[in-house]
């Protein structure tokens, strides 16, 4: 099954990579993401077991299939925007028509690196992975040639690369590890959780940490979260689309797998279960007042997917069934979201040539579906009923409760900055300006990922089919959380 | 045969020289001589793999060397010195957070640290006082190539702090435990790949980013973000 | 078999409602008024079949139960409509028809189509989730249709985002709505772990630290909505700022469902209740109806006086809740029903006549383009129905015999003046402070409105559009009639609706019969009309009269609404602290030529100045702080950060393990 | 609803149009008197009214709806009033009238339509007596209700007829001392509102002075006479309720005519006693600045809170 995934991005980086105009790189890469959305749906929805490939060293279970899933989806979303977005940015010369292949080969192997990071058995092929994300990731950041845009993927390689070392060091520690304990050493995700349970509980905790600083500069947690906002604001913005809801999935994901390592281990499992939850606060406070005072739209929605990021850790943090049930959900929903939000960026950006508040203005009577978005989006956001956040943003205060009240006050109050701090931002925009530039025309291709991620959105959070919650159920199943 | 006494004893004079080489490249300034302390400081981390592999007679420890001598002391070293002949930076003398001097004492109060941290938790695995020493030396390193990285005002310094967080690692490694060939294969390929792809940046930035800073200080607009905050 | 029908009837209506929303969507860039109006009928006759269900609840005091699991399994979408919430409900859509009937012409002098079909879709909604609000058996699906509520009222108070005067006072708005969350989501996690449930039942025995600590989470998060002092900041910014349909739904019904969360948590929900959860919302509704009226008299704005009048009578009725609370503690039950009734009746009151005079103050906002009062003025013989209208508005909030408002107040009053009762002589003084307290604000209250009317309405116009106003459209008389009716019917038939409906609560009120008087003093009247008719047949002369030395009289020399309140001002000027502000501005730093200067007298904004702001100015600066933290353009502090980050872990680590 | 009760009715609204007016002229002589005048005569105030009845009205172009019901509506609010204060018959328990707080609102209704009557003509004494009406009127109402509240203390009842009905069963009781600060507050209240020095000065039109006397200037004819005639019964109910419950003997409670026609001299002559007091009072202080008013009226309530906390700590 994986290779099929794998022998579809070869073929479709093969063949970007051969002198074609625009249009046919962005269809190739349309059909590239398509068929990996469909076939990780397929996986999904037949709930089928566990696959092995090449060793054993990649598999795919249903949490692997999930993310895989949500990205192809918002791949194919972003590669659809791309095709009208581009060329916008080819005439305002940000981007160079030179680099257009250049970013359809970054492009789908992303996508590439991506599924072989969710699909990779071993700790150390999930951290070559990852890391080849972050370069995939800057390379599409510079795709636009100015030099902030260097900065930015500057700060993405070395922040997110320095922790990557450590984690490093932390997988050395969790090798040696099993080697010491079972005689042969191993970092595939399936043994070593049969073997977690044993582990000398200091040393576990130790190579944890370690390991965690790494994932947790890749999913920009505080204070390694220097990087997102840089970065998720100077990319285009189908780019920032995939980087805040796909690429920063990554470490969420290696975290969720090695804190169900740590579950068998009940004194381990309580310092990470401590360290998680103190790091998603942390994050989600630092996040929530940075917003307050943001003028740029993107920082703005990048900080937003930073307390997003905080959250999702604290809910895994949290460790209980129903917190760690609705984290996967809320994981793949924020992704939704942000491509939501920041293809609405991009429709704003097409409009004013520039993200800050202060050159936007009038933005209904501009661009009303973009206004729509990026309202839908941030309502989503703060937890507004019959939209996705709101069940598992409750579900997951409720577990926090358990553990602490006035963290649980602390979390909610923080969660109102960032709601205050959202509405702050669109009034600003919605207000009227001194004058009234020309109305542009947005291509249908920019439009339709638009309006289906808001569809995709409204309907996630009205219904809630049984099918979704046996998907989760079954994912926590395979992480250990039996039920 | 070698004695082990003896082996012992190369490997701590090793240990020694691959501190002194870190401590190196936090205080030189003149850029040439950078590379040359990264690309002995990798050569002496060869000859740890050989003296190890002489004790050991593990064949990854082969590869390491194989790896580390083709790799970091001739590829990246070479590849380094034609970028900054390109951007023509010859030194790198302006310090952050930290002066030279105060970076070797911090070093040493980080070896302490790690040691006393460490030390007691990798005494739980059967290894011996010399293999704890050679793993809190790594992790120390690591240390050591951080700071680089922020003392530092040079991108292409910041890079060497990176390579020399990573020879740290790879002594820890080695020290504790080998890494299945393949493994270390992807590893080097990827280092490479960020080396590449941040000494090009760094190339397209043409300097040192503050004065690339200056620059862009004539395009107001840029900053308007940031003095709309003051 | 009844019961049956009545849920599925409950159901259709709500339905009804929503598909009245979901039309003006459909068709949102139709130009026609049709659209809105049919939406708005479908709307009117959803709300007239929840009166009558509503009221077969009240009145019979059976229960309704249903759920909508099948359609949202996850949100555990349960409701039960007990007497009480009925009770709501009735108030609810009673008042919400009376202003959807206002609606059908009121938004016609807006000109965008869009926005005012998003409009009525917003505000159907808005009904719609206070009634399910009321109707939630459950914390999350109570949380699911509060939330909706402060979002579409959020919405609706942004209709005019152009001004930035709306938009601030939506930014106030929706700052302090979310705060309320946050108290609300606290106390509803504290009882979540201690009863295992979000079920809304009656919870078993709680330790009395988390049960006040909920207590507390809950009073300030239904504070915040219900605007009690001092929560209330919000609230005269979004009521002016809002349609007046909207200010009418938000001050008549909106801070009422704060309320009903109040009532319903105490009384239903807690194991027990304390002596001093009593007093403190007893102290807390005494000041924020003591201050709320204060403040108004010093408002020029007509809405914004309305506001600050919501703010009063929130306080009236939180104090008939903390009596109920103080005289269960002493196990006084039919005195705490009657304080309970008084309550629950000013609620219904207070929705009643806020409601008629925000849509009245609407037609005439409308007619006359500004909210400033001193600007209007003889109104009451261009707008001669909305005249009345208005005037009965303000009769009954005045706490006036024989309208609805002195009903309320008098068993308000009625409770109070049994502090002998009890037997714990401070209780027995704080109760008497409030009662002293009671008296001045209602006759403040009657004051302020004699200020209202008198300016709004009487003399001569003092402004070109209030010369040239006209009376409004039948649509925008026909709403708040219905309102006014109410007002009269329950203050005059009183004592025979309480006397009809205590036997079936099993409690009986101790209400004076107002009709007896009523009639009498109609006898009299007839007696003395006659009795002049027959001695006297001259009609009465229309002329000028003496004016002062002057010829004719002009507005200006009329008496304005600061020089009415002024002698009050004077009075309580501890409480204003008006202040002098001097600026003088100079050509030159070393002030030598002077340019410009201006000196205002200025009251203290307590609450902004010294509460609100700083708050938000302690957030903005740590915001600001991290910014600029976070916007360097080199890598080294963040590397450096990592740094310190990295090592401050790995010596936690070596410290815990 | 019995015969007796309905007798009683129109027992006290007759008295209390037949008397009101003579004790506003008696007011004027002693007045007068003390000043070393000779003073009109008992049946001025009568002459006045009826002179008033005659006359043409005359309404101000901008006046509206208001002025024209006002003074119907005070002089029927004052008329209902009266049934709630026997004057000097008590026909029993009663549900239907002579509840004290609805007793205090019904003069609150009426001020209310006479603030707003004030303002209606647009003049500018009319809209300053109103402004100073109210503002005193707000200091008044909560000492009055203060008052009666220290009165359900004492008495266990919020009816009027209860109270006169339990005095008069006990009489004894009246000689609370704490119940002297009660008639003090009371003293006070009623001057206030009857609108005498030295809160007002009902005999001048001066600018400094006029509360009440401004709000009516738009009043003439027989609207003015009504206007007069409810301020005369106002003034007499709030008299009689001081005196039936400081001072309640005599009060009979049943109907035969020995009885009343004893009480009813025992009133008059209560009644002649306190206007001699106001009248002495009023001669013996000045009038005073506006803003001093409200210290008055606050010792009025201080003095109605002592007497409870009197009540409630020594039982």
């Amino acid at each position: 099954m994986i290779s099929y995934f794998i022998l579809a991005s070869l073929a479709a980086i093969f063949l970007v990579s051969l002198p074609r105009s625009n249009l046919i790189m962005n269809v190739i890469t349309q059909l590239h993401t398509l068929i990996i959305a469909l076939l990780a749906g397929y996986l999904l929805y037949t709930d089928t077991a566990t696959a092995y490939l090449w060793d054993s060293n990649l598999f795919i279970d249903s949490l692997s299939a999930y993310m895989i899933f949500i990205s192809g989806i918002i791949f194919w979303l972003a590669t659809v925007f791309a095709k009208g977005y581009n060329e916008s940015l080819i005439n305002t010369g940000e981007l160079n028509p030179k680099n257009v292949r250049f970013f359809y080969i970054a492009f789908n192997g992303l996508l590439l690196s991506l599924i072989l990071a969710f699909s990779s058995n071993n700790l150390a092929l999930l951290w070559i992975f990852a890391e080849l994300t972050t370069i995939l990731s800057a390379l599409l950041i510079v795709v636009l040639n100015a030099k902030e845009n260097i900065i930015a993927a500057m700060k993405y390689i070395f922040i997110t690369s320095i922790a990557m070392v450590f984690s490093f060091i932390g997988m050395i520690l969790l090798f040696s590890l099993t080697k010491y304990g079972y005689g042969e050493a191993t970092l595939r995700w399936d043994l070593l959780m049969q073997y977690a349970e044993d582990f000398p509980p200091e040393l576990f905790i130790v190579s944890f940490v370690l390991l965690f600083i790494g994932f947790a500069a890749k999913s920009g947690l505080v204070p390694f979260h220097i990087w997102l906002p840089a970065a998720h604001s100077k990319a285009p913005s189908n780019v920032s689309a995939i980087l805040s809801s796909s690429v920063i999935s990554v470490g969420i994901y290696a975290i969720i797998r090695l804190f169900s390592l740590t579950r068998p281990n009940p004194e381990t499992h309580d310092f990470a279960s401590a360290l998680l939850i103190a790091f998603g606060i942390i994050t989600i406070g630092i996040a929530a007042f940075s917003m307050v005072t943001r003028t740029n739209l993107k920082k703005l929605i990048a900080f937003s997917s930073v307390e997003g990021m905080g959250l999702l850790v604290l809910a895994i943090g949290l460790g209980t069934e129903t917190a760690l049930f609705w984290a996967l959900f809320l994981l793949g929903a924020h992704g939704l979201v942000k491509a939501l939000m920041f293809l609405s960026a991009g429709i704003i950006h097409w409009q004013y040539h520039s993200d800050r508040a202060d050159s936007i203005h009038s933005l209904f009577l501009l661009q009303p579906l973009a206004a729509v978005g990026l309202i839908m989006g941030g309502l989503a956001i703060i937890g507004t009923p019959f939209l996705p956040f709101f069940v598992p943003k409750i579900m997951i205060l409720s577990q926090l409760g358990l553990r602490s009240i006035p963290l649980l006050f602390l979390v909610v109050l923080l969660f109102a900055i960032v709601a205050s701090a959202f509405v702050i931002f669109l009034l600003r925009i919605i207000s009227p300006g001194d004058d009234l530039p020309a109305k542009r025309k947005i291509p249908f291709s920019m439009r339709l990922p638009v309006v289906i991620l808001f569809v995709i959105v409204l309907l996630l959070g009205l219904f809630f089919p049984d099918k979704i919650s046996e998907i989760m159920q079954h994912m926590l199943e395979q992480l250990g959380w039996s039920m | 045969m070698i004695s082990d006494s003896l082996l012992e004893g190369a490997l701590k004079a090793l240990l020694v020289l691959i501190v002194i080489s870190a401590l190196l490249l936090l205080t030189r300034k003149n850029v040439l001589s950078l590379f040359r302390s990264y690309a002995l400081q990798s050569l002496l981390l060869a000859f740890i793999a050989v003296v190890l592999y002489v004790q050991e007679r593990k064949i990854e420890l082969l590869f390491t060397v194989v790896l580390t001598v083709i790799s970091k002391v001739i590829l990246i070293p070479f590849f380094l010195g034609r970028v900054q002949q390109k951007i023509s930076i010859k030194r790198d003398a302006e310090f952050r957070y930290i002066k030279p001097v105060a970076a070797v004492i911090l070093s040493t109060a980080i070896i302490v640290i790690i040691y006393a941290v460490f030390a007691p938790l990798l005494r739980i695995l059967p290894v011996t006082e010399i293999f704890i020493l050679g793993s809190v030396i790594g992790i120390s390193m690591t240390f050591m190539g951080l700071i680089v990285c922020y003392s530092r005002k040079r991108v292409i310094t910041k890079v060497i702090g990176y390579l020399t967080m990573e020879n740290g690692v790879v002594l820890f490694g080695i020290f504790l435990i080998e890494l299945p060939f393949l493994i270390e294969m992807f590893v080097i390929m990827d280092i490479l790949m960020v080396v590449m792809i941040t000494a090009i940046m760094s190339f397209g930035m043409n300097a040192s980013v503050e004065e690339f800073h200056v620059h862009l200080k004539s395009l107001r607009q840029w900053f308007k973000e940031e003095d709309a905050s003051k | 078999m009844i019961n049956i029908t009545l849920d599925m009837l409950f159901i259709l209506a709500t339905f009804l409602l929503l598909l009245a929303a979901l039309y003006t969507l459909l068709f949102l860039t139709k130009k026609s008024k049709i659209v809105r109006g049919v939406s708005l009928s479908v709307a009117l006759l959803a709300n007239a079949i929840l009166i009558l269900i509503s009221s077969s609840i009240v009145y019979s005091g059976t229960a309704l139960e249903f759920n909508f699991n099948q359609i949202f399994p996850m949100m555990g979408m349960d409701f039960l409509i007990d007497r009480l919430a009925a009770f709501f409900i009735l108030a609810v859509s009673i008042i919400a028809a009376a202003v959807t009937v206002y609606s059908f012409h009121y938004l016609d002098h807006y000109p965008q189509t869009r926005r005012k079909n998003i409009h009525i879709f917003l505000m159907n909604l808005f009904v719609l989730s206070m009634v399910y609000v009321v109707a939630s058996r459950n914390m999350i699906s109570f949380l699911i249709f509060w939330e909706l509520m402060s979002v579409s009222s959020f919405f609706l108070v942004c209709f005019e985002f152009e001004k930035a005067e709306t938009r601030k006072a939506g930014l106030f708005y929706f700052i302090m709505t979310q705060l309320s969350t946050v108290f609300l989501i606290c106390a509803f996690v504290i009882l979540y772990n201690e009863t295992g449930s979000f079920e809304l039942a009656r919870a078993s025995e709680m330790s009395s630290g988390l049960l006040s600590m909920a207590f507390i989470s809950l009073f300030i998060g239904f504070g915040i909505k219900a605007g009690i002092i001092p929560f209330h900041k919000w609230l005269p910014y979004a009521h002016p700022a809002a349609p007046s349909n909207i200010s009418a739904l938000m001050s008549g019904l909106m801070i009422k469902v704060a309320l009903y969360g109040l009532i319903r948590f105490l009384l239903y929900i807690f194991p027990a209740t304390y002596l001093w959860w009593g007093i403190l919302i007893l102290i807390a509704g005494t000041v924020s109806a003591f201050l709320g009226v204060i403040y108004a008299l010093k408002e020029h704005d007509l809405k914004r006086l309305l506001a600050y009048h919501s703010i009063e009578n929130v306080g009236i009725i939180l104090m008939g809740i903390g009596m109920c609370v103080i005289f269960t503690s002493y196990g006084l039950t039919a005195l705490a029903m009657i304080s309970l009734v008084a309550a629950l009746f000013h609620t219904l009151n207070h929705g009643l006549f806020k409601s008629l005079l925000f849509l009245t103050a609407g037609s005439v906002i409308s007619e006359t383009r500004t909210r400033n009062i001193e600007e209007m003025g003889g109104l009451v013989k261009r707008m001669p129905k909305t005249a009345v209208l208005f005037f009965i508005g303000a009769v009954s909030i005045s706490a006036l015999p024989p309208f609805n408002g002195f009903v309320s107040e008098f068993l308000l009053f009625h409770s109070l003046f049994q502090s002998s009762l009890i037997p714990d002589p401070i209780v027995q003084l704080i109760m008497l402070v409030c009662l002293t307290v009671l008296a001045l604000t209602s006759a403040l209250a009657a004051a302020c409105f004699v200020k209202a009317f008198g300016t709004v309405f009487l003399a001569a116009p003092r402004s070109e559009h209030a010369a040239q106003a006209k009376e409004a459209s039948w649509s925008m008389v026909a709403g708040p009639s219905l309102l006014a009716a109410l007002c009269i019917g329950l203050g005059v038939f009183s004592f025979q609706i309480f006397s009809w409906i205590g036997p079936r609560i099993g409690y009986s009120f101790p209400l004076p019969d107002m009709l007896p008087a009523v009639s009498v003093g109609a006898v009299l009247l007839l007696m003395i009309v006659i009795g002049f008719r027959l001695t006297d047949s001259r009609k009465p002369r229309v002329s000028e009269t003496w004016g002062c030395g002057i010829n004719s009289q002009n507005s200006k020399m009329e008496y304005t609404a600061s020089g009415f309140s002024q002698p009050i001002i004077n009075i309580f000027s501890f409480i204003y602290q008006p202040q002098k502000i001097n600026k003088r501005y100079f050509m030159d730093i070393q002030e030598t030529v002077f340019r410009e200067g201006k000196v205002e007298i200025r009251m203290v904004r307590f609450f902004e100045d010294y509460v609100y702001l700083p708050i938000a100015r302690t957030v903005q600066r740590i915001s600001r702080w991290l910014y600029s933290q976070q916007n360097e353009v080199t890598l080294d502090p963040f590397i450096f950060y990592e740094f310190l980050a990295i090592l401050g872990l790995i010596l936690l680590v070596g410290v815990i393990v | 609803m019995s015969v007796e009760f309905i007798l009683y009715c129109l027992m006290n609204l007759g008295l209390v149009i037949v008397l009101a007016p003579l004790f506003i002229s008696l007011i004027k002589i002693v007045k007068a008197s003390a000043q070393g005048r000779k003073g009109p005569s008992v049946f001025q105030t009568y002459r006045n009214l009826m002179k008033l009845f005659k006359k043409e009205v005359i309404y101000s172009s901008n006046s509206s709806w208001i002025m024209r019901i006002t003074p119907y509506v005070n002089i029927i609010c004052m008329l209902v009033a009266a049934l709630f204060v026997p004057l000097v018959f008590i026909p029993g328990p009663q549900s239907w009238f002579g509840n004290v707080i609805l007793f205090l609102y019904i003069f609150a209704l009426a001020r209310f339509f006479m603030a707003l009557a004030g303002l209606d003509a647009g003049s500018t004494f009319g809209g300053m007596g109103s402004s100073r009406e109210m503002s005193l009127s707000s200091l008044t109402e909560p000492a009055m209700i203060l008052v009666f509240a220290a009165l359900a203390f004492v008495y266990q009842a919020t009816n009027l007829f209860d109270i006169f009905i339990t005095l008069s069963e006990s009489p004894l009781m009246a000689f609370n001392p704490s119940l002297m600060l009660l008639a003090i507050s009371l003293f006070i209240i009623l001057i206030a509102e009857t609108a005498r020095i030295p809160l007002d000065n009902p005999e001048t039109h001066l600018e400094l002075t006029m509360v009440h006397e401004a709000m009516i200037l738009e009043q003439s004819g027989r609207n003015l006479a009504l206007m007069e005639m409810s301020a005369a019964v106002k003034q007499l109910l709030l008299m009689s309720v001081l005196i039936n419950i400081f001072f309640p003997w005599g009060n009979t409670t049943s109907f035969t005519i020995p009885a009343i026609a004893g009480s009813l001299v025992l009133f008059l002559v209560k009644c002649i006693l306190l206007a001699l007091v106001i009248g002495l009072f009023e001669s013996s202080l000045a009038k005073m600045r506006l803003f001093r008013l409200p210290n008055l009226l606050i010792i009025a309530s201080v003095l109605a809170f002592l007497t409870v906390i009197l009540e409630v700590f020594l039982p």
